[in-house]
């Protein structure tokens, strides 16, 4: 794919199968094989049954506040399964998706959202930075692990995420700045999803697109639509290549929406109409995906059906593993603040052990 | 007029009911207009006074805090919303350079006569950053006041208070008890001082101080040791910065005994100046060490780790009872 | 003028008057009289003989750091000057013309550099702020006063002004996309002098000029000649009047340079070539603006002349009026923190001052 | 091999040694490259270890603090320069949410071996912002460490055990002594452990706790009253977070007296917390109510006023006589 023919600029935006499934870019579509699409598909599967099963456990009140990412998968999907072995993915904290595609076990993602640290402890070899709460901090983190790679001559690169509302925060602006002049060999992928909490990307920035923002920092930007998978990976990949190949930062703005809540404590009804929120039903990254694959004889329809049940099964044993065996330990509340623990909380957690077992 | 509100409820009606009284107060911040708040404590104020004076803004705290510096020069009264406590940190270097300084550096020329609110405090099984209390960060930078209601009463008072205070407001809301009780309040606008402590219980044996959330925790393990023939002088600090020493300074010269309960970090914490006032003002009475019972030195836990971190009755109950025996 | 004819994406540049004094852009020549023209021009003296007045007095002991303004006159001169009577600047800390034509007492300027608090306390009618001295935040400001502006009905704009180091901060980005959501009045100059301190603007960013950042906030942005006093004029002026009749904010590069030092305790030998900052010396603004004037018939050489020797007896009386008059009251360290002295401040100085009547 | 250096020639050789020892060690921020920080810390190491090690960035703390963390997770070890500590807030947000609780975030998986310099403290006649302790700010928070030396001999040791450090520290340095005196001190590599105060006198009336750039100037107290007969323990605390209570409170026990000097406000400052410690460690040996001499609770004033902030030794020496007498 050639970036330029996408200048943000003109407000051109990349597409290779459009909200129906039909290929409009022929020449687009990546060199990926049966298995390949398979997995893309079992990816998507897996995310939303991922999401349902936390938001009915939600409305059970057996989990905590959960973010959903139903409508995103093509955006995160995508762009992670453009990432080799050694890359490293910098979250922002709504990128399920891209954790499971990185080899993020649902363990964790799990353990997070349920309120435990070790949540955010990979397993060894999985360069995953844990979520990142503070909206866009995380950008200047993705910077700095780059330019590290660039001073030890490392070849991986990293890809880092951050939402629509991310784009107005200070720290995106530094860290894409700062990954320009040091030619940091990072892809920053913004999941536009229309809003910040209620806030509709609108209120955020009167820039055409967000893609365009690439321009003050002297480098390219493209907007995909990011309910596209083939157009989410292919750009992410190219992008991918340029940072390896020495040539910097890219700035991805994956165009798509939160057909979602923003968390399980909002009410997506006080602030947007249902029939913008019907309108992005039907270019929901699922349905077009899924025609693609049913249309070019990938898809079986069989293995679907065994596929949902069993990953619904794990994901319902893996919830379930956790439910009742997380809670927090005492001294690792302490622990892990220093190598060592200081005297003063060495102090405080003897203190507090003793009043428990003391009575309470 | 009966009129029973909880402390999210009290908020919001001091808004309402000054933003009326005052035509230059506009409220601002991220989620504040349509939605009305995260916790809905800016709820129906869009609609009420238009979306010029009540609006929602790009996620940015620094530039949030930075132009209500601008819009209190330019005459407004500008009451920021920073979403948790916990978000505030972009805004510091605003809050410290600015916002605490502007009227010293222009010796009096520019007042900022703005309110920054902002909910704080753990206990509500929040992602990490959500639970944070961070009033001695802010307490102790020259130029700011901080402030801290714990119950709907106070709450509307102290924040009128603000609202009308000619100086900048730091305004920590206790979000764990936003909606824990209510009270029966007046409708209309009514001040309580800021800087002044209030005594709750009148007490001879110990004085316990504390605020915000962890008020109702201390009157629960009053209860715990209502048979225990202790005398408990209960003070509510509600106003962090500047703390109110004659008070706190003359209940421990009565009592002989010192105990604050805060659920911040010990460290530096609050409770640490506390113990600096009652040495400065009242080392002679004391009868024994003037003590602080605080979260750990830590960060917050996330939730399935929380309930080891705030102080329980239980403990502040035992605290209170090692002490009268010291 | 016509922004869009400068294009800051095709790296076009803004001049009226070269670096040799000939009218490059005759359209543009602003109808300025010659009472005008003068005046501008005696600014430039008076600019001067203040910042060599105070880099002697510096280098005599009799003055604390101080940051020197030779070379960018008429980017400060000629931006103030397209200002109303109730227009609102927004300095950093270097912007000794702009404060001069809006009439800032030098008194207080000195004042200032000289330690004392009491030169950010601005005459009355004098709607100019104090020094920032952490880069970029006063931008924000900038914003809130405009917003206000909007808020309240007011026509007043605000020109705030930030240096080329400013343009990579945090602050930075959000003034800008703040003030082009709420479309406040503002007027944003960024006097690009080529370096921060010892930090080339080639490292700040590689964006290829300052001006092209507009378009992350989609809005207009232009490169001026910041030498020309005429180009950073109208640019001002045409920015002003958009901002005055509601179609918000914009960003303007004013490309000059920094002559002199950083300030009295920097040595710029250590980081540029003397060649380099020959080359510049030939394009300093006071010799074309002069040459203009002259060309012109404007200048008469007697009243320069003249001029000057009461400049430079005016500065050394001001001077001197506060070299040894201008010691911190006790009191007003206290005095301004809060409209009333809290308790503790009134003990902390009830403390001091017992300690200091007590003998030493 | 005799090596008679100035507080920033130290901490310069500090760094010109260790990143010898140690390739994973990176120098960035403002003007540390070319011009080799404008107070001279990192001269000649860019020309010394070229400028992939050692580099100029653009004008952004929190950019600058941000990337060492992720340079810090990917193996490496940045040692970043804020111009002046007075410049670290807007950085505040990347140190408190990211530098101090990545460890405990991940549950150990990264640590984050990075410093943080600073330049703090006034009494060098500087603009606004350029004169400021915040060493009270960072210390409250969980995960950090805050080392501040006196000494050249302690800076040199004291930076090269906290670039050795596996946590991050923020290492303050006290500007207004950086060429105060020089001591002689070893050329090659040498560690001062981090959390341990110094004992500078020993002495049995009074226990005198401070750091940094006071430290000379409580010396000069005590020279104007060795008249008095009065011996005094004078201990240089060095690092500030995690505080040494073990020596603070064995002082105190021995003397019964304490006093703490520093320059920061005084009003949740450190010595707040070091006579929370001296109550809960050594209370029943306490003599005289436990003081602090600080800072006074304003921001600190522009040149012409800076005179009166800083505690003279007139007046430490007056508050120790007043301690010792009481
Ligand atoms: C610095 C900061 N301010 C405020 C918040 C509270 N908050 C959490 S998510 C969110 C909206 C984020 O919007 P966006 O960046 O578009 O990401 P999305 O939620 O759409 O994925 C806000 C304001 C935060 N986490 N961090
Ligand atoms: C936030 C912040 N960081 C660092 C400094 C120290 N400092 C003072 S001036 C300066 C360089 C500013 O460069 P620029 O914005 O180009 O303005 P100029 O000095 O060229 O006018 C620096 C780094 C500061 N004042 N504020
Ligand atoms: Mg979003
Ligand atoms: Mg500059």
């Amino acid at each position: 794919m050639d970036f330029k023919k996408y200048n943000p600029l003109e407000n051109k935006i990349y597409q290779v199968l459009n909200h129906k499934g039909e290929v409009v870019n022929k020449d687009d579509i990546p060199s990926l094989n049966n298995d390949q699409l398979v997995y893309l598909y079992k990816m998507m599967l897996y995310t939303r049954i991922i999401d349902d099963k936390a938001l009915s456990y939600q409305r059970q009140g057996r989990m905590l506040t959960y973010a959903p990412n139903t409508g995103q998968e093509a955006a995160q999907i995508g762009s992670a399964y453009a990432m080799d072995k050694d890359d490293w993915l910098v979250p922002a904290f709504r990128e399920l998706g891209a954790w499971l595609v990185r080899g993020v076990p649902l363990k964790n993602i799990y353990l997070y959202w349920y309120g435990n640290e070790w949540g955010s402890h990979m397993p060894e070899g999985v360069k995953v930075l844990p979520v990142s709460v503070p909206i866009a901090s995380q950008m200047q983190h993705a910077t700095g692990i780059g330019m590290a790679n660039n001073i030890k001559g490392e070849e991986s690169v990293v890809v880092a995420y951050v939402g629509d509302g991310g784009t107005s925060h200070g720290d995106f602006h530094e860290a894409l700045n700062f990954a320009a002049v040091f030619k940091s060999p990072v892809v920053f992928i913004i999941q536009n999803n229309q809003y910040a909490i209620s806030t509709s990307r609108k209120i955020q920035t009167i820039s055409e697109n967000l893609a365009q923002k690439a321009v003050a920092y002297g480098l390219p930007g493209i907007v995909v639509d990011g309910n596209d998978m083939f157009a989410v990976y292919n750009a992410t990949k190219e992008a991918i290549d340029r940072a390896r190949n020495g040539q910097g930062p890219t700035l991805i703005e994956a165009y798509t929406y939160r057909l979602g809540a923003h968390t399980t404590s909002d009410d997506p009804t006080k602030y947007r109409d249902d029939k913008e929120v019907e309108e992005w039903r039907e270019k929901d990254p699922f349905i077009r995906f899924r025609k693609y694959l049913v249309d070019n004889n990938v898809l079986d329809e069989n293995w679907e059906v065994e596929t949902k049940t069993n990953l619904e099964k794990e994901v319902m044993e893996t919830f379930e593993s956790i439910e009742n065996n997380s809670d927090t330990e005492i001294l690792d509340i302490f622990k892990y603040h220093y190598e060592k623990m200081t005297p003063q909380l060495q102090e405080q957690y003897d203190d507090y052990m003793s009043f428990l077992e003391g009575g309470k | 007029m009966a009129n029973t509100l909880n402390i999210i409820q009290a908020i919001n009606q001091a808004l309402m009911v000054e933003m009326k009284n005052d035509k230059t107060i506009v409220v601002y911040g991220e989620d504040v207009g349509i939605e009305g708040g995260v916790f809905r404590a800016t709820v129906d104020l869009q609609k009420t006074y238009g979306k010029e004076r009540v609006f929602d803004t790009p996620l940015a705290e620094s530039a949030i805090v930075g132009t209500a510096i601008g819009m209190a020069i330019n005459g407004l009264k500008p009451v920021v919303e920073m979403q948790f406590s916990g978000f505030s940190y972009p805004a510091f270097n605003q809050i410290i350079s600015h916002v605490a300084r502007m009227r010293n550096r222009s010796r009096g020329q520019y007042n900022l006569p703005m309110v920054i609110r902002a909910p704080y405090g753990g206990g509500i099984r929040a992602l990490e950053h959500h639970s944070e209390s961070t009033e001695a960060l802010y307490s102790q930078i020259p130029g700011l006041k901080v402030v801290i209601p714990s119950t709907p009463y106070d709450a509307k008072g102290l924040l009128i208070s603000a609202l009308r205070d000619p100086d900048p407001v730091l305004f920590w809301e206790p979000k764990r008890i936003y909606r824990a009780f209510k009270q029966e309040i007046p409708e209309e606008a009514y001040e309580i001082p800021i800087g002044k402590a209030k005594v709750i219980n009148e007490g001879k044996d110990i004085t316990v101080v504390s605020w915000g959330a962890m008020i109702p925790d201390v009157q629960k393990a009053l209860k715990l040791i209502e048979k225990e023939n202790v005398s408990v002088e209960l003070i509510d600090l509600r106003t962090i910065a500047p703390i109110d020493r004659e008070t706190i300074a003359q209940s421990v010269k009565k009592t002989g005994r010192f105990l604050v309960v805060h659920e911040a970090p010990k460290t530096l914490g609050v409770g640490a100046e506390l113990i600096s006032i009652v040495n400065e003002k009242a080392f002679l009475s004391l009868e024994a060490p003037p003590t602080r019972l605080t979260g750990f030195d830590t960060t917050f836990p996330l939730p399935r780790g929380e309930k080891h971190y705030i102080p329980s009755p239980e403990r502040i109950a035992k605290t209170i009872m090692d002490i009268v025996k010291y």
